[in-house]
């Protein structure tokens, strides 16, 4: 059981890994963005891994997973809202650009 | 019942109140007005004084309230202890060491407000600042809690970043910064190592041990003096279990902690040798009057500190380290006379020199002994006036040849005799000159001090002939010699300007002549620390 | 018997205070009738003083001491009060007779200067503090007064303050006295620590120091006694100009010259003979300490003798002179003879004071002080060179003037202890009467040879405010020797209290007048009216007489080992205190800053840097928490 | 247990949530009423609605807080309410915290009415019904013991914050800044549920008090696995109250926001993270004590409870050095308060993170102090900010010489930001001040000297960022002539180099009359609160106790 437990985890952990490099390095600003998304979804398969091989598997972790579907949701929904506005500010999606605000 | 002594600290509000009610473009009102409100203070100290010499000193005024009462949380020691709290009293008193350093300093606020004459921007706010820095000297002179202490203390941090940053000279702004982040430096530390002391030796337990006792943390300078007095007995009251713990003993390496703190704290203000830096730009980018407060009294109250506040709360750290504290005063001592030697500016010879006098202070509480402590107080309180009239000379000085330059100035005792001749006499005050406040002072302290290190007072000697040096080449440099042709049109000494002058001259002789008046107030005070300091032995 | 003034012997310093006070705080009131309060005061003094004086010598009454507590606290108790000996007694005439005699001579020195007011002034002054050292009872006051009668000379010497050269003469000689005062100051914090109930009080010191046995029961070993001893005699040497801390004196003749003969001649330079007479019992204890005494004393004789020789400088001749007859003081101290050296001190006060106003007089009329430019002129003056003829004669040691006598008593002293010292004696004794005779034969008898100034103004005698004194003085400089001549001993006993034979020893007497005679007889014959020039001989020896006439480069010497080093090592500290110290400081302040500015630089607007630095945050805290985590280890 | 969790919300209950309650409420009725009415009436008393819906929900609280206070002193005190399940509790914890919120949030809303036009934000009424959810997660926050709870209110605080960062869309810097923080807010969320996941994972359970006494019996099974999470967790909060090294998002945002935005996300928002991050670590700091016993040395949990304390005094003391010496040179206001808050951050955790479970210290009045500094900063930095945004509108612009000349403009603000600065420097005798030193006595009594020290240190350094306020307001002139040039003109003057020319610029300073009670209000509270903490101190000491208040034992 636990080697099934470790895999996910394992696939989790890279997912994360993913969704953080993508945050970190990728220029387009919806690809940033989406890069979120997968980091939260790297947490729910956790949630989910956990909740089914866990040490003490209960259901609340499908529940909280379910909970952060649904405030991704939201969140990428305010996120694409605000990058429309910034796009009608700056014509350009280049997170490189974003900087002016800076010392 | 009438509170005098918060009368007293307080006083100078009633101007800053006045003050603020008069337009600020009514500059002789506002300057009436400034100068009456100082004289009030200076009238109830003298009062106080002469009512205290009168009852004796059994009677030392002392005004207790309690102010802060934090409480605190207790699971922690729930099963022994009912409540536990931590207090700040608002505690004066008039007793141990202040009486003096209150004359003094009403007395020296008093002619510098006077001397503010000179000052003409801004004169409402100018004074406002003034008086509300006299409420911090005088409160730090009286306070007998650690932390009302430490309000006053760094209270007076502010209104001198005013006094210093407007009304200063062309690098007023860059003195006015290091003063306050140098100064607040010291007294950061300062709150450090008195948390120290609290957070052990100011835990006071009332009612009986056990599960009834109630706990106070307070910083009362009385109660935390008795206990350190007495540790042993002291930490056998606490409150639960006997085990071979207990959080609120004060270890010794806690000891050397707070004890190093409060030296580098008070030793910042005092100055000591390597932390003097910072005082050397006020005293010539401040407006004179401010530097008179400045050296006159401010410079006191980091030497106060250190024996009110760190002799008498830790007498065997002092007096195991009282052999660094002697050579720390020998090298001010010797440092300050050398660079003020070579100094080519008044302003700096005399910072320099102050650095030197408080070396003689250093030395008195080295000496642990009533002898060197009274020594101490009285160097104190001689360097306040002396300083403080040799800034309200160079203001004059300033104010007319627009240069305290020595190299610039010579043989002004032509056109100026009475200023040159209180120059000189501040000078030959400042050099031990019998007769004058500072020779009793040196002479008691390295008195006290050959009972305790006598190689180190034999060595404080030559600091009398180093200041004999740089004085004289300072002083007669300025009012002896030639006179330069770009003076030959001095106006005299006017009366007004004249009077604080000779107020604080008539204090240096007086002193001088009557040193009994600084030393019989102290006199109790002072063989109670010695007793402490025995005791602690 | 009942002392009658005994117990008023506080007035007599009173009253030149009261004058000093009303000429400081009333200037505007007083101004014309300066010189007046000066006289009076003093000539009150002076009465008061010489009544006590008869009263004393007429009864020997005991011991006269009156003591007010000053400062006290805990084991502290400094009093001040007065103390009456015979030898305090003999000690207020001397400096009374002499300051009156000054502040009538002054009043027609100083006529024409505007600052006369501040003079007199801070003659009174002068003339309290110095009553006040010889009246204290205890060391402590006596150092008090010793320090103001200092600062009275330094602020005399400096009175023209215009002239750079007084200024500088007057800090030179603040500042070497109190290199001396130093050393007094250290003896004092020795005395306390190791007196019985802390006593600073002469009595106290008496009893505690009457013997080895007793300094040893109070528990004071015999090197502490020899330190105290030579710790006071330093506060001499500086007061006394003494060997090596002489040099102030000769510039201290930048002052007025009744200032020289006051001060510099007659009473606060011969403090410090006095200071070593009062704690004689201090001194006797130890070997060492008489031997310093000794030996400084006559070595500062012979030194300061050859040095006068080769000066130019009428009044500088003088100073050195009076640097010379102290260091015979200091002999005869430091060969225990207590009443030689006081008596001496009687005589020379004297016609010391004398020589001075003397040469003052020629000053005032010639207006400098170079006697090669003077050069005879002062012949026309007949009362001025009568009376410095006679001050000269008396100084030289001629008999039967005064100088002779107090000198012969030093030089049986010495005969009968040291025949090195007594040969010192008498070589400073002949180098004396040599220089002195070739002072006065320059000055007055001198026939003009070279006109220095195209029209030579003719020269009056001073007015006879100046002269009386000099003719008072001059008397006494003739009888003053006979209180005490190798036959009649009665003033020994007097001074010292104990019963002392008569001490005639012909020998020396002989040989000091041999010498005395000689050496006028050798500046005759250089110097007379008829005498070679002085470059004859002079070029003989040449190195030797410009090692003489540059006073042995002891001001040059001074100036490299001390001045030049203290201003070196200021300049070092200075440039120390500024790079390193405030250095430190400033590089503290600008580290932080800079600290501040590496996290700035991260902070570029660009979100994705951001966040790599919220990683390496993580990163950093994964360490520490590897590094210093307990629950993982 | 089980059963429990889903039991839905009694109507007793609801009387109990009547804060929350109250803001969802306010919130419909606004966001519908705005809906409905035409665009051509004003919005203006949509802010005099929300102020209400605060002030109507602070009276509950506080009302609440009364009642349990006179239960306690009566001697029976009132004990924890927990609602739905667990989930969710009403404790004294809880209620203190939302007073500062809510109290911060409408004086956050008075500094709105005085300062948004409407030609800087077109949608007033969405800018005010914005704030109150994102209170309301605030509220939630800090009441919530269970992991999906407090998510839920974590992100409800966030989201609004995002939208009221943006809410100046035209604004170019606006948006970016709410684009920057969403990208880095939502990353934090995720390392925020990533900890999260594995503190399920180990234990099973969301409910903080199972989770802890779950990790007390096993922690030692899963140490390393329980550490990762823990700095997941950290960096997660710690990116949310910008504490160093997570806090280089702030300034941007900051400036980028409208200045009470950025006043609400640097008392609200921080404190209500804060707070819970309080309950979180002293859950977890609990549960080990409770299973080792008191002064057990020997335990796994010992060791646990110092390595957290130890990363989170690093954190704190970073943020200060990080916060002040990156201020130095900062001439940008609203950054520069931007880093005062992260140093500030840094204060906050400072009782957090003191360990008092070791047995060297029996100090534990962690609440109080942070309790007590919380309420300091919040009236401090509101204040500021309200100064900020009149005197900025005034020059039209956000540098520090904005301020220059104050004094002659506008003595009064001039001696409130004097009052403001000094208590952020913490100097007496002001509530920043107290705070600090209430702070310390913690640090001193659990023998933390090094912490101390820094604390004190850096709090000197930034003397010299505060005093700057001082030295434009008071030492130079409004009009543009720089320091230097100043100083250069003087010196060339040898006489009288004294003193300023005196009042120059005569431009008026427009103080509306919400801002101004803003500003008298927090600047009266922070003296008040200085000289008189007691009763205040008493109460919040009466009624909290760490074990029952914060603990949440199921």
């Amino acid at each position: 059981m636990s080697s099934m437990l470790a895999s996910y985890l394992t696939l989790a952990a890279i997912l994360f890994c993913i969704g953080l490099y993508g945050v970190l390095t990728k220029r387009s600003a919806v690809i940033v963005l989406l890069s979120i998304e997968l980091m939260l979804n790297a947490v729910n398969l956790n949630l989910i891994a956990f909740s089914k091989y866990g040490v003490v598997p209960s259901l609340k972790g499908q529940v909280f997973s379910l909970f952060n579907i649904a405030i991704a949701a939201a969140e990428v929904a305010v996120g694409i809202a605000i990058l429309i506005a910034l796009y009608r500010n700056r014509a350009t999606t280049n997170v490189d650009e974003f900087n002016e605000l800076r010392n | 019942m009438i509170p005098w002594l918060t009368l007293l600290a307080f006083s100078p509000l009633v101007g800053v109140l006045l003050l603020s009610l008069v337009p600020s473009d009514r500059v002789k009102l506002l300057r009436c007005i400034g100068i009456a409100a100082s004289l009030l203070p200076l009238l109830l100290a003298f009062f106080i004084y002469a009512y205290v010499n009168v009852e004796g000193q059994g009677s030392s005024l002392t005004e207790r309230y309690n102010w802060i009462a934090i409480p605190l949380n207790i699971e922690a020691i729930q099963p022994y202890v009912q409540s536990w709290a931590f207090e700040i009293d608002y505690h004066l008193s008039i007793g141990g060491l202040s009486l003096p350093l209150v004359v003094m300093t009403a007395i020296v606020t008093a002619m510098a407000a006077w001397a503010s004459l000179t000052i003409k921007q801004r004169v409402k706010s100018y004074y406002i600042w003034f008086l509300l820095l006299e409420v911090g000297m005088l409160g730090v002179f009286m306070a007998r809690d650690l932390f009302l202490f430490f309000l006053f203390f760094e209270w007076t941090l502010v209104p001198m970043f005013f006094l210093i940053g407007i009304w200063g000279f062309a690098k007023r702004e860059k003195a006015a910064n290091r003063f306050l982040v140098y100064n607040g430096l010291g007294s950061a530390l300062l709150l450090v190592a008195f948390l120290i002391l609290t957070v052990t030796a100011g835990l006071a337990v009332h009612g009986d041990a056990g599960a009834s006792s109630h706990l106070v943390y307070s910083g009362d300078l009385e109660q935390m003096i008795r206990q350190l007095g007495d540790a042993q007995s002291f930490v056998n009251t606490l409150p639960g279990p006997a085990s071979s713990f207990n959080p609120f003993y004060l270890s010794e390496a806690w000891r050397a902690t707070a004890f190093i703190l409060l030296l580098i704290a008070f030793g910042i203000k005092l100055p000591i040798f390597p932390f003097h830096t910072w005082m050397l730009r006020v005293h010539v980018e401040a407006p004179t009057p401010v530097v008179m407060l400045h050296s006159g009294v401010l410079l006191k109250m980091g030497a106060y500190g250190l024996i009110q506040f760190g002799l008498a709360i830790l007498p065997q750290s002092f007096a195991s380290w009282s052999t660094v504290l002697a050579i720390i005063g020998l090298v001010n001592i010797v440092y300050g006379a050398l660079l003020a030697y070579v100094q080519k500016e008044l302003r700096l010879l005399l910072a320099y020199s102050s650095i030197s006098h408080m070396g003689f202070v250093l030395l008195g509480i080295a000496a642990m002994n009533d002898i060197g402590l009274q020594g101490a107080v009285l160097q104190m309180v001689s360097h306040g006036f002396i300083s403080a009239l040799f800034f309200l000379l160079v203001g004059c000085l300033l104010e007319r040849t627009g240069t305290s330059r020595i190299d610039e100035l010579g043989g002004l005792a032509n056109r100026l005799p009475f200023l040159s001749a209180l120059l000189l006499l501040a000078g030959l005050a400042s050099l031990g000159l019998p007769g004058l406040s500072g020779f009793m002072a040196e002479l008691l302290s390295l008195l006290g001090l050959y009972g305790q290190l006598p190689w180190a007072a034999i060595a404080g000697g030559l600091g009398i002939i180093l200041s004999a040096v740089y004085v004289l080449r300072g002083v007669l440099a300025i009012t002896y010699g030639p006179l330069d042709m770009r003076f030959a049109q001095l106006k005299g000494t006017q009366a007004v300007e004249a009077l604080p002058a000779v107020v604080l001259t008539f204090a240096i002789i007086l002193i001088g002549v009557l040193p009994a008046v600084v030393t019989i107030p102290i006199e109790q005070g002072i063989e109670r620390m010695i007793h402490i300091i025995q005791a602690g032995r | 018997m009942e002392s009658v003034y005994a117990q008023y012997v506080w007035a007599v310093p009173i009253a030149p205070l009261l004058a000093f006070l009303v000429l400081t705080l009333m200037r505007c009131v007083v101004k014309g009738s300066a010189a007046f309060i000066g006289v009076g005061s003093s000539l009150i003094a002076c009465v008061l003083s010489i009544l006590i004086l008869l009263e004393r010598l007429s009864a020997s009454t005991n011991v006269y001491t009156v003591n007010v507590e000053w400062l006290s606290f805990g084991a502290v108790h400094f009093e001040l009060g007065y103390e009456l000996t015979n030898l305090n007694a003999l000690m207020l005439v001397i400096v009374t007779v002499v300051s009156t005699l000054v502040n009538l001579y002054a009043k027609g020195y100083m006529a024409d200067d505007e600052r006369q007011t501040v003079f007199f002034a801070y003659i009174g002054l002068f003339t309290f503090s110095m009553l006040g050292l010889v009246i204290s009872p205890n060391l402590l006051q006596l150092y008090i007064f010793w320090e103001l009668v200092g600062v009275c000379s330094f602020l005399l010497i400096g009175f023209w303050y215009e002239r750079p050269a007084a200024r500088a003469a007057a800090k030179k000689a603040f500042i070497m006295t109190r290199i001396g005062d130093v050393g007094l100051l250290i003896a004092i914090l020795i005395l306390f620590w190791h007196m019985p109930n802390h006593a600073l009080d002469f009595q106290s010191i008496g009893q505690v120091f009457a013997s080895v046995d007793t300094m040893s029961q109070y528990g004071i070993s015999a090197g502490l006694a020899t330190w105290i001893a030579s710790l006071i005699f330093l506060g001499a040497i500086g007061k006394s100009g003494q060997f090596p801390l002489h040099t102030w004196l000769p510039d201290a003749m930048e002052g007025p010259t009744p200032i020289s003969a006051l001060i510099h001649a007659a009473t606060m330079v011969a403090a410090g003979v006095y200071l070593v007479a009062r704690t004689f019992d201090i001194f006797q204890l130890s070997q060492t300490a008489m031997l310093i005494v000794a030996s400084v004393g006559g070595f500062t004789a012979i030194f300061a003798a050859t040095i006068a020789i080769a000066q130019r400088d009428m009044k500088r001749i003088l100073a050195y002179s009076t640097v010379s007859q102290l260091g015979y003081m200091m002999l005869a101290l430091g060969l225990g003879a207590v009443t030689a050296g006081i008596f001496h001190l009687f005589t020379h006060a004297f016609f010391k004071a004398l020589l001075f106003l003397g040469a003052g007089s020629v000053i005032h009329a010639v207006h400098t002080q170079n006697i090669f430019q003077i050069n005879g002129r002062g012949r026309s003056m007949k009362i001025t060179a009568w009376t410095f003829a006679i001050g000269a004669l008396a100084l030289s040691g001629v008999p039967p003037l005064s100088g002779f006598w107090s000198k012969d008593a030093i030089l049986s002293a010495a005969w009968e202890s040291n025949k090195l010292l007594f040969a010192i004696g008498v070589v400073a004794a002949f180098l004396t009467a040599f220089y002195m005779s070739r002072l006065f034969f320059i000055v007055f008898t001198r026939a003009k040879r070279v006109h220095t100034e195209g029209t030579d103004s003719p020269i009056h005698e001073s007015p006879a405010v100046m002269t009386i004194p000099l003719v008072v003085l001059a008397v006494l400089a003739v009888v003053a020797g006979f209180v005490y001549t190798p036959f009649y001993s009665g003033f020994e006993t007097w001074i010292t209290g104990v019963a002392a034979s008569d001490h005639t020893n012909v020998i020396v007497i002989i040989v000091s007048t041999i010498v005395a005679l000689s050496g006028i007889g050798l500046g005759y014959f250089i110097y007379g009216p008829n005498g070679v020039r002085e470059d004859r001989w002079s070029n003989v020896i040449k190195p030797l007489y410009h090692l003489v006439e540059r006073k042995y480069y002891v001001d040059e010497l001074y100036k490299l080992f001390a001045v030049y080093p203290l201003k070196v090592l200021g300049k070092v500290l200075d440039v120390f205190d500024r790079y390193i110290i405030d250095g430190i400081v400033r590089y503290t302040a600008s580290c932080t800053v800079q600290f501040g500015k590496l996290f700035t630089r991260i902070q570029n607007g660009q979100l994705q840097s951001y966040g790599l630095l919220s990683l390496y945050g993580f990163s950093a805290l994964l360490l520490l928490l590897l590094l210093l985590g307990k629950g993982l280890w | 247990m089980n059963t429990q969790l889903y039991q839905p919300l009694q109507g007793s209950d609801l009387l109990l949530m009547a804060p929350e309650l109250t803001l969802v409420i306010a919130v419909i009725v606004m966001s519908i009423v705005d809906l409905l009415l035409p665009r051509r009436i004003n919005r203006s008393w949509i802010g005099g609605m929300s102020l209400t819906a605060v002030l109507v929900s602070l009276g509950t609280v506080i009302w609440t807080l009364v009642d349990r206070y006179q239960g306690a002193i009566a001697g029976h005190k009132v004990g924890v309410i927990e609602l739905l399940g667990g989930s969710y509790r009403i404790d004294d914890f809880g209620l203190l915290i939302k007073v500062v919120l809510l109290l911060g949030t409408a004086l956050v809303i008075m500094i709105s009415i005085g300062h948004i036009r409407e030609s800087d934000i077109q949608h007033r009424g969405e800018y005010y019904y914005l704030l109150l959810p994102a209170v309301l997660g605030g509220l939630v926050l800090v009441s919530s013991t269970d992991l999906i709870t407090l998510f839920v209110g974590l992100e409800l605080l966030s989201i609004s914050s995002y939208l009221l960062v943006a809410i100046r869309k035209r604004d170019r810097r606006s948006t970016e800044g709410a684009y920057k923080y969403i990208v880095l807010g939502s990353t934090a969320s995720a390392f925020i549920l990533y900890g999260m996941s594995f503190l399920y994972g180990m234990t099973g359970t969301t409910h903080l008090g199972q989770i802890a006494e779950a990790l007390a019996q096993n922690a030692g099974q899963f140490l390393p696995l329980l550490y990762l999470s823990l700095l997941f967790l950290l960096v997660g909060f710690g990116f949310k109250i910008a504490a160093a090294p997570f806090h280089a998002w702030s300034p941007d945002v900051y400036e980028g926001a409208p200045t009470p935005v950025a006043a609400f996300l640097s008392v609200v928002s921080k404190g209500a993270v804060l707070a819970l991050l309080f309950r979180l670590v002293f859950h977890i700091l609990f549960g080990f004590q409770f299973a080792g016993g008191l002064g057990d040395l020997s335990s796994a949990g010992a060791f646990i409870n110092e390595d957290l304390s130890l990363i989170l005094l690093s954190i704190a003391a970073l943020s200060m050095i990080v916060g002040t010496t990156m201020a130095l040179r900062q001439v940008k206001v609203k950054r520069l308060l931007a880093l005062s808050g992260v140093a500030n951050a840094g204060y906050l955790l400072v009782p957090l993170g003191l360990n008092i479970f070791q047995p060297a210290a029996w100090y534990s009045s962690n609440f109080s102090t942070f309790w007590y500094y919380l309420i300091a900063y919040a009236f401090t930095t509101i204040g500021a900010f309200a100064i900020l945004a009149i005197v900025c509108r005034a020059t039209e612009h956000e540098e520090l010489k904005s301020f220059a000349g104050l004094y002659y403009k506008a003595p009064w603000l001039a001696v409130a930001m004097t009052i403001f600065v000094l208590s952020l420097a913490g100097i007496p005798i002001t509530a920043g001040f107290f705070g600090k030193l209430y702070i310390l006595l913690g640090a001193v009594a659990t023998h933390a000297l090094w912490l101390a020290i820094i604390m004190m240190v850096t709090s000197v350094i930034s003397f010299y960022v505060y005093f700057g306020f001082i030295r434009q307001m008071f030492m130079r002139d409004s009009d543009s002539m720089s320091h230097s040039q100043t100083a250069k003109a003087q010196s060339f003057e040898l006489v009288s180099p004294k003193g300023h020319v005196g009042p120059v610029s005569s431009t008026r300073i427009h103080v509306s009359v919400a801002s101004g009670a803003v500003v008298a209000f927090s600047a009266v509270s922070v003296i008040i609160l200085a000289i008189f903490p007691n009763e205040l101190m008493t109460w919040v000491n009466t009624l909290l106790s760490l074990a029952n208040d914060i603990y949440a034992a199921s």
